[in-house]
Formats: C-alpha cells, structure tokens, sequence
C-alpha cells in the first residue's frame, strides 16, 4: 500500500467548551473515494473546514503528502491541490457562472496586476484559454446550458454542480465535497453519483461529506463514520453498514423502538 | 468589435460625453463644474473598484487625496521641485504608504473596518491642519501652475481636456482590471470571501492590492486638483470629503464603472443646483440621500440598467 | 505635578462620560440592527439645543430637559421608522448613507428650527470651580459624572431586571429565538432607536454649559462616540462605557502633555492601535464564522 | 386544529416548500421525517411566521394565520423549540425560561416556572449560571421549558435529539411522551426517524419540500422507502 495522501492525526476542534471534533485520526488513500458520514452534529462539516484550512485546528495535526500542513491558510491548501464545495454554497452571486468557474482556475492563471489593468495582448490570450477551459468543465458537470448564465439565475441543483465545476478549475489533487447531494432530487442526485465515479476515475482523490445513504454506499471505496466529533468506526460500505453501533447512531436506539 | 461591451460602448459614449460637452459649458464657471465632476469621477472610480467590487467600506479616501494635493504642492513650492517630479514621487509615496497601512486595516472586516478608515482619514486631516508651517494650516497654501518643460498647463479649457483625458484613463484601467483574473478575484472576495480562499485566493493581498490603487486613483487627483486650481484648503481632505466620496460611488451603484461617473456627476452638480434652495440645501440633499438609497438601494446606475432590462424582456 | 495629572484626569473623565454615553447609543442600536447610526451626534445636538430654545424661551430647566430628551427620542423612533426600517435587508454600507443622509438631513433642520450660532446652557448649579486635593472641577462635572454614573445603573437595572431589557438583549444575541418567543422585534427596533436617541440627547444637554452647542456640535461627537463604542468592542454596554472613559482620559492627557493641537486625533490613533492588535476591540467577542 | 394547504416557501433563491399539505388535529403528536435539506426546518419556520410563505395558507383553529406576524402567532399558542436550540446564551437560565413566556401575563410567571422546574429539575439547580454554559442535553431542556413558558397549544419541535448522545435523546424523548400524554398537540421534526416515528400517531416523510408518504407511526416506521431512505439498506 502506499503511503496515504493525507494522514490526520488527533485532530481536535472545539468551540466554546464543546468538542466538535474529537481527537480525530484517519488516512486518505489517493485516487480513491472516501465518505464520512454520521448523524447531524457529528462533525462533519467542522472537520472539512478544518481539512481546508477554513477553521484552524485546537490541537493536532493534518500532513498532506508527507508534509505539514496543519494551520496553513485555505489559499495556501488550495496552491497544495486541494478542493472543495460547501453545504451551504459559497458561489459568487455577484458573478456570471462562467466567471465563477473561471475564479475557479485562479492558481492556474499567469498574468498579474499590471498585465491586467493596461490589458496587455497576454491576458486577451491567457482570458481566451480561461474561457474556453471554464466552459469545458461546465459542461463537463453538466450545467452547459447555463454558460451565458449569471449564477443569480440558476436553479438550485445547477448551483451545486457549478460549485464542482469552481473546485475543478484548479485541476486539483483532492476533492472535497460537503452535501453534494442535500436538496437534490432523485434524478439530480443520480447525476451527482455518476459526477464522483467519473472524477474518482479520472485520478482525483474524493472525499465526501453525505447525507444520503444511498449515494454513499454506492460510489464509497472507504468510509469513516463520526459521532459526537470522534470516530465511531470506518472501513467499506459493507463493514460500515453491518456495524451495530452505526445502526444506532442512525436510526436511533432499539430501546426507543420497543417502547 | 462588439459595441455592446462597456469596454468598447461605454468608453466610446464616455469620451462622446467629454468631447460634446464644451457646446453646453457656456462660461468658466460651468467648465470648473465639468472639471471638478471628472475629478471626483477619478477618484470614485478607484474607490468603487474597493468598495463596489472587493466589498471593502472605506470611510477615509478624502485623505488619500488630501495627502496626493499636499504631496504635489509641498515638493513643489517648499522644496522647488518640478511638479512632474513632485506628482511622481507623491503618487508613489501614497502607495507605499496604502500598502503599508493597508495590512493590518484591511484585516478587519464591517464597521471595524469603516471605524479604521475614518480613523486614518482623519488623523491625516488633523496633521495636514496642525503643520501650518508646512501646509498653510487652515488657510490653505497656494501651488504652481503644472508646467513640463516647454509647457505650462493652465486655464479651465486646457484642463478640461486634461481632466476628461484622465478620466478616460481611469475608466479604462478600472474595466480592465475587472474583467481579468485579478479582477475576477476581487469580485470573489465580496460575493463570498470563503469561496474564494479556497479557490487559492489569498484575500488580504488582493484586498491591500485594490486599496492601493485606488489610494493612487486618489491622490493622483488631488495631485490634479492642486495644480489645476493653484491654492488648496483642508477641506477636500474632511471627513465629509469621504463621506461624500463613498456616497458618490453608492449613489451612483456600486459594482458599476460608469455607475460611479454617474454619482460623482449627480452629486458634485446637485449641491450647485441646490443653492438655488438656500436654507433648506441641507434638508433636502439629506432627503435625497436617503430617498434615493431606500428605493434605489443599489444605486441609480444599476437600477436603471434592471429596469430597462425587465422591459426589453 | 500630581495636581496637574488629577486635573487632566478630571477633565478627561467627564468628557469621557459624554463619549461613553453616545457610545452607549451606537451600542443599543448596533444591537438591535446591526446599523452604525451615524446620526447618533445629531440626537446629541437636538438635546442641547433643543434644551436652549426651550430654556430661553422661559422654561425652567427641569421642564425643559425633559422635553428635549423625548422630542429626541422621538426623532430617534421617527429615523427608525421611516428611513432604517424601509432599507431592512440592504447592504452596511447603503445602510451607512442612509443614516449619513439623516444626520446632513437632521443639521439642516436644526439651522431651520433654530440658527447656525453658538449657545450656552447655564450651569445647573453655579460655576464656581470645587478645590479637590489641588486641582479644580467645575458643577457642571460633577453632574456630568454622576448622571452618567445614574444612567450606567439604570441602564443596568433595565437590562438585568426588567423583562423588556432582557427581550432586547435576547433580541441582540438572538433575533429568530426572540421572535419565537414572541417578542416583537420591530418594537425592539423602535425602542431601541428610542432609547439611545436619548441618551444622546441626555448627553448633549450635560455638555452645553461646558462646552456651548450648536447646529453642528453632533459631528464630532457622534465620530467620537462610534469610536468609543468600537474601541470597547461593538454591542458591549460595558465595552462602550469603558472605552469611552479611556479616550476621554487618553484626549485630556495627550492634549496636557504630548500636544493640544493634536487632541482630537489622539481618539483615532488609539483605536487604530487597538484594533491592529485587537481586531474586535476590548470586549468584543470573537465570533467563530460558520460556515 | 393546523390545517396546512399546498404551503410554498423559498429560501433566499431556493424554493425549500413545494406545495404542502398536512394536517394536525387536537392532543395528537404527529412526526416529520426527511433527509437534510428537504425542507423540514423551513417548513417549522413557516408556521412560526418567522420565513415568509409565498403561497398556500396555514389555518390555526379556523383562522387563517398565513401571513400573521410571529409574536401574535405565539400568543395564539403556536410555540416553537428551534433547532440547534439557539438559547440566549449571556442570559441565565431563568432569564431563558421568563422570555419563554414574554407573551403570558406577568403574574402568571412563578406558577409557570415553578412547573417547568418541577418536569426538568437539572435546570433548577442551574436556574442562575449563563446559558451558553449548559451541555447540549441541558440546552435542549432549556429551550423545551422555554417553550412551554409560553403555554403552548401546538408545541413545535425541530430536532430535539440532533447531536446528542442515545441516553440524553432518551431523556428528551420520554419528555415527549410526557407531554403527550398531558394532551399537549405536538409536532415533531427529527431525522432520526425511528425515534421520532415510535411515539407519533402519525407521521408524514418529507422528500425535497413535498410529502411523499403518510400514515401511522408505526407503519411508516416498517416502511421499506423509510428504511431505504436512511441507511440505504
């Protein structure tokens, strides 16, 4: 086996007292895709904010490819490879969808300050070569229609996949994704499913925050499941699933049935 | 070529604007109006590329301007520098100085970060008061005509031209800036500065980027201003001078170039059609100020654009 | 030597208790809007010299204080009625003008209403300076500080007592959870505007007979006040109380000892100091953003 | 009692209720299950007034509330326990459980809290320590008693066991059965459906702001889409 892409040790993250992630270890293999799942509260979304920087950690460690990354800044994480969308999507509504994809594709473009305000004839080139790639991986997710769109006027599930599309522009070594499926319906999160098989297929390593079972089940080649910040237990889908104490985590406990 | 674009469309109806407009400047009173609009226009647009389109309030340009006015008419008649020279290490002094302020400001976010812009803006306004040796105090000092060598640039007509040339600059330099990665990353940071870290944006440097150009947009004008009227006064460097430079920008709609031409253009010609008011000037260019924001709450420009929008459809 | 500094001191303290008490109004209305009212120094000027016009027209003084502090209050509600409440749901900064606009709006008004001169208030009780241990201070001080020192307990009481004190605090910290108590937060809004306008008034008719008022005494003022109340950190009652007190003290001090003609700019460069290294001033608190 | 009728609602850009029936009828305790994101949140703040329906009406004992401001649809009796709990955390405990009944006349304050205290006793010996200092448990049984400070005649409950410990929603769940059998009319949001569906009378599912199933606790409770729906078994 290699050695794993990212390797979290103890993480812990605690907000006013309470721990929202607790003492945290696991490791992420590339190429592969990886959930974590558990029942609302359990931490999910602090420990993706922490992956990426977003929140800086109350103790532990993240190494990302062998090196140090705990408490880097998420432009910094983001100029390492790494990606990612959020539950409660951070589009930029001020902007066209296009334009938003392109912002996506930020680490990738070559021309500064200067270049940019005289306009010299690089940017038209470097603009051209953004636009076009932008518009290839908006159809590529599966939002094409919309390229002349203003991202203030896209319906919801083409929102979600613009934010896909964003993340991708970077060509990024991992891809984070938090609730890709919350709010869609079936056919929509149908098409999430085949998004993450074909990313995963192409090299980029997934890891998913997700709701819905179904989704995680199918395209989990590992899976972690969190309660109350702290690791319940993790392995495949089939382990995950025939685990007693992920059982009740989810569907409550038996006790409670009986009564 | 597509006319459509503001880059193409807009400018060339901008400088259609600048070059027809002398028909209807019918004395010099009316020139200094025209010239006194371009100025402010200058200076809103730099300040709209901060506001409007990074989402970073500044309630301190004023001095920003005041230390470019000052800058140029200090090197220039206490130290005898050419005013070329005097302009040129003025504008870059205010950058090194927005970079440097810059950092730890820009840090702060909402009202925290108004209350340090205030702040900078008028510590400068009380320095440029207090050092009367050096300024004139609140006299005022007067500055020498702009020459180049084998040139002297002075009169309402000739700065007219200089002044609209400028603007066109500016406007210019904006819509490009906006419509390029840069650009594009200051767009990100107002609509979610989230979102655009993680896109590998590196937030307080592209905000302590736009700051500083519109900190020279700034003081390039009141380099302009200095010279142009040959005697400055702290006034322009108040903080009802920031204040009236943000409304400008808000009035006219944030997010928009030319929307913040158009603000600098309605309020620099509203207070001079309101003297005809006297007393009740106040009363009602606050009533305006406010009328205007809670039915237009994203600026005339904007508004007007949304509307005309909807029709067509 | 010790003379001088308690007399800076004294001086400080009571124009850091007018500081203190409009900061306490950005912080009530900040609170319950999350607006920057930069109108907060127009209540002020309405207070004195609405004070003046009502004294001098054969008012006594304790009829016509309390006039003036609900014709204030009044024009408090009235701005939140009419000019914040419609512009709910815009952006800070539009929000900013706005009230921006009010202040320009409410100076024109007072030139109308009354005149562009200056007014003196008489002291409440005489101005022959009280000797303390060396230094002097004036009456007009003494009631300076101890009715700020009244309203700070009031205020006290009706925010730790009263359970209307407490729905406004409830509302600050929590505006979904007080609705689904069934607190009305428009209420909450008024009165808040109400109450701060107020105490801005209180605190322009404790300063008229020190330091005379006029159409145009708010600016200052109000700039002051707002940056008091962020020095404290905003929304912090006992914030905006402490750091007004502090720059009252730190403007006297830097005015008697490093230079007078810089005393006004002694307030914005403490609070640029502060906010360099405390980016949510004194008593702010640090709010984790979720995302 | 409640009659909801083809209730719309949109979140920001987002239309989070797309038509919505349901019904809830005197001293009944009736469950909302769904995935998150399906709308159940929206659709309790939709009834407190506090989110704004953009179309279809809420009828509260015949009169139609569907556009009434939420403080007066609290004095009608409609109380919600939001979720996450949001207590006024600066504020004591007491000073919690007062604004609880902010709505009800002020003599009336000690009996009720003499109630409240006497069905959750952990917050009478916290009555003066700061809110925002309680566990999680005890914040939800602040935001419960809170609730019923105001006397509530259709008590809404939004997620009362999220992030919390299997003892601790035990706790809060045989509170529940408490209250019902005391016939106080309950509507119950929770994604943890078994434990949501084994005390309701009945229930309904919520898929992407529809119902999309209803029937007695129980049988939703055997439901094969119900146990698809949760654990992809």
């Amino acid at each position: 086996m290699n050695a794993p892409q990212l390797e979290v040790t103890a993480l812990s993250k605690a907000f006013g007292g309470i721990h929202a992630v607790d003492q945290l270890s696991f490791e992420i293999e590339a190429g592969k895709v990886h959930s974590i799942i558990g029942p609302n509260g359990a931490g999910k979304t602090t420990l993706l904010n922490l992956l990426t920087g977003v929140y800086a950690p109350s103790s532990g460690s993240v190494r990302l490819e062998g090196s140090d990354v705990t408490g880097l800044e998420p432009h910094e994480l983001a100029a390492r490879g790494m990606a990612r969308t959020f539950q409660n999507l951070q589009i930029f509504f001020n902007m066209s969808a296009l334009e938003n994809v392109m912002v996506g594709r930020h680490l990738r473009e070559r021309s500064g300050w200067f270049t940019a305000m005289l306009r010299f004839p690089r940017l038209t080139a470097g603009e051209r070569e953004s636009r076009e790639e932008a518009a290839e991986l908006m159809r590529f997710v599966g939002v094409g229609e919309y390229i002349d769109a203003d991202a203030d006027a896209m319906p919801y599930g083409a929102l979600k996949r613009l934010e896909i599309a964003r993340a991708l522009g970077s060509k990024p070594k991992m891809l984070l994704l938090d609730e890709p499926a919350a709010g869609l319906n079936p056919t929509e999160t149908h098409d999430i499913d085949t998004l993450i098989t074909r990313l995963a297929r192409s090299g980029v390593t997934v890891v998913l925050v997700e709701h819905n079972m179904r989704l995680v089940m199918g395209v989990s080649d590992h899976i972690v499941v969190l309660d109350y910040g702290r690791k319940l237990c993790e392995g495949s889908a089939d382990h995950v699933r025939s685990d007693p104490r992920v059982i009740e985590a989810y569907l409550g406990s038996e006790g409670l049935a009986a009564c | 070529m597509n006319w459509r674009t503001p880059r193409t469309g807009g400018l060339a109806l901008l400088a259609a604007v600048i070059a027809l407009l002398p028909l209807a400047l019918v004395n010099n009173y009316w020139y200094e109006v025209a010239i006194l609009i371009g100025i402010n226009a200058i200076v809103c647009v730099g300040l709209n590329l901060l506001i409007g389109y990074a989402g970073q309030i500044s309630l301190g340009h004023a001095g920003f301007f005041g230390l470019g006015a000052y800058g140029s008419a200090i090197l220039s008649v206490r130290y005898g520098w050419p005013p070329a020279a005097a302009l040129a290490a003025t504008t870059a002094g205010v950058a090194l100085l927005a970079l440097v302020v810059g950092r730890p400001i820009l840090k702060l976010k909402g009202h925290y970060l108004a209350m340090a812009t205030l702040g900078m803006g008028i510590i400068i306004s009380i320095v440029i008061v207090t050092e009367d040796r050096l300024t004139g105090g609140p006299d005022g000092m007067s500055v020498p005509a702009f020459t180049l060598p084998g040139l002297t640039l002075a009169g309402e007509r000739v700065w007219y031209w200089i002044t609209g040339a400028a603007l066109l600059a500016a406007v210019w330099i904006a819509l490009n800036l906006i419509d390029s990665p840069a650009g594009r990353a200051l767009r990100a940071l107002h609509g979610s500065e989230v979102g655009a870290q993680v896109s590998g944006i590196d937030a307080t440097r592209a905000k302590v980027g736009v700051f500083v150009i519109s900190a020279v947009f700034a003081s390039f004008a009141g380099s302009m201003t200095a010279h142009y009227s040959g005697f400055i006064t702290p006034g322009k460097v108040s903080f009802f001078h920031s204040i009236e430079l943000v409304t400008m920008v808000v009035f006219g709609g944030m997010a928009s170039t030319f929307g913040a031409v158009i603000g600098a253009a309605m309020l620099t010609l509203l207070p001079q059609l309101l003297t005809i008011l006297k007393e009740y000037e106040m009363v009602v260019f606050g009533g305006v100020m406010i009328a205007t924001m809670i039915f237009f709450p994203r600026g005339l420009l904007p508004s007007l654009m949304l509307a005309l929008g909807r029709k067509r459809k | 030597m010790l003379a001088q500094l308690l007399q800076f001191l004294l001086a400080g303290l009571t124009v850091g208790a007018i500081y203190a008490l409009v900061a306490l109004g950005f912080a009530i209305i900040h609170n319950a809007s999350h607006v920057i009212n930069f109108a907060q120094g127009e209540f002020v000027m309405i207070g004195g010299m609405a004070t003046v016009s009502l004294a001098n027209s054969g008012l006594p003084l304790p009829l016509a204080i309390p006039i003036a502090v609900l014709a204030a209050a009044a024009v408090g509600v009235v701005l939140e009625k009419f000019a914040v409440e419609p512009a709910r749901g815009a952006s800070v900064v539009t929000l900013i003008i706005i009230t921006i606009g009010a202040s320009i709006l409410l100076r024109g008004l007072a030139t109308l209403v009354w005149d562009k001169k200056l007014h003196a208030l008489p002291p409440f009780s005489g101005d022959q300076p009280i000797e303390l241990a060396g230094a002097t201070i004036l009456p007009q001080s003494l009631w300076v500080l101890g009715v700020t020192l009244g309203i700070v307990l009031l205020l006290g009481w009706f925010f730790g007592r009263t359970l209307t004190g407490k729905a406004m605090l409830a509302t600050a910290h929590n505006p979904l959870a007080a609705q689904l108590c069934g607190v009305n937060v428009r209420f909450v809004l008024m009165l808040s505007f109400g109450l701060s306008a107020a105490l801005g008034a209180i605190a322009g008719i404790l300063i008229a007979p020190i330091t005379l008022t006029s159409w145009d005494v708010g600016v200052m003022l109000g700039l002051k006040g707002f940056a008091a109340a962020i020095l404290g950190g905003l929304g912090s009652g006992t914030g905006a109380v402490v750091g007004g007190i502090l720059l009252g003290i730190a403007e006297s001090l830097g005015a008697g000892y490093i230079s007078s003609a810089y005393k006004d700019a002694m307030a914005f460069v403490i609070i640029l100091a502060v906010l360099f290294f405390m980016p949510s001033g004194l008593f702010g608190s640090k709010s984790a953003e979720r995302v | 009692m409640l009659e909801v009728g083809t209730l719309t609602s949109h979140y920001g850009r987002i239309q989070a209720l797309k038509g919505l029936d349901l019904t809830v009828r005197e001293g009944e305790l009736v469950a909302l299950v769904g995935a998150n994101g399906a709308g159940k949140t929206t659709l309790l703040r939709t009834l407190s007034g506090v989110q704004p329906a953009s179309g279809g009406s809420i009828v509260f004992d015949g009169a139609d509330i569907t556009h009434e401001r939420a403080d007066r649809r609290v004095k009608r009796g409609i109380v919600q326990v939001p979720e996450g709990r949001q207590v006024f955390g600066p504020l004591s405990v007491e000073d919690n459980l007062r604004l609880g009944g902010y709505t009800r006349p002020r003599d009336e304050g000690d009996a009720e809290l003499e109630r409240v205290y006497s069905m959750f006793p952990a917050l009478k010996e916290r009555r003066r320590q700061a809110a925002g200092t309680l566990s999680g448990g005890q914040q939800q049984m602040l935001a419960m008693g809170r609730a019923l400070m105001a006397r509530p005649r259709l008590l809404l409950l939004d997620e009362p066991s999220m992030g919390l410990a299997p003892r601790l929603v035990e706790e809060i769940y045989a509170k529940v059965r408490a209250l019902k059998q005391a016939r106080t009319t309950i509507f119950l949001v929770d994604q943890n459906a078994r434990a949501a569906l084994s005390v309701a009378d009945r229930g309904y599912v919520l898929e992407t702001g529809r119902i999309v199933l209803a029937g007695a606790g129980r049988e939703l409770l055997g439901n094969e889409q119900v146990k698809a729906a949760y654990l992809g078994l």
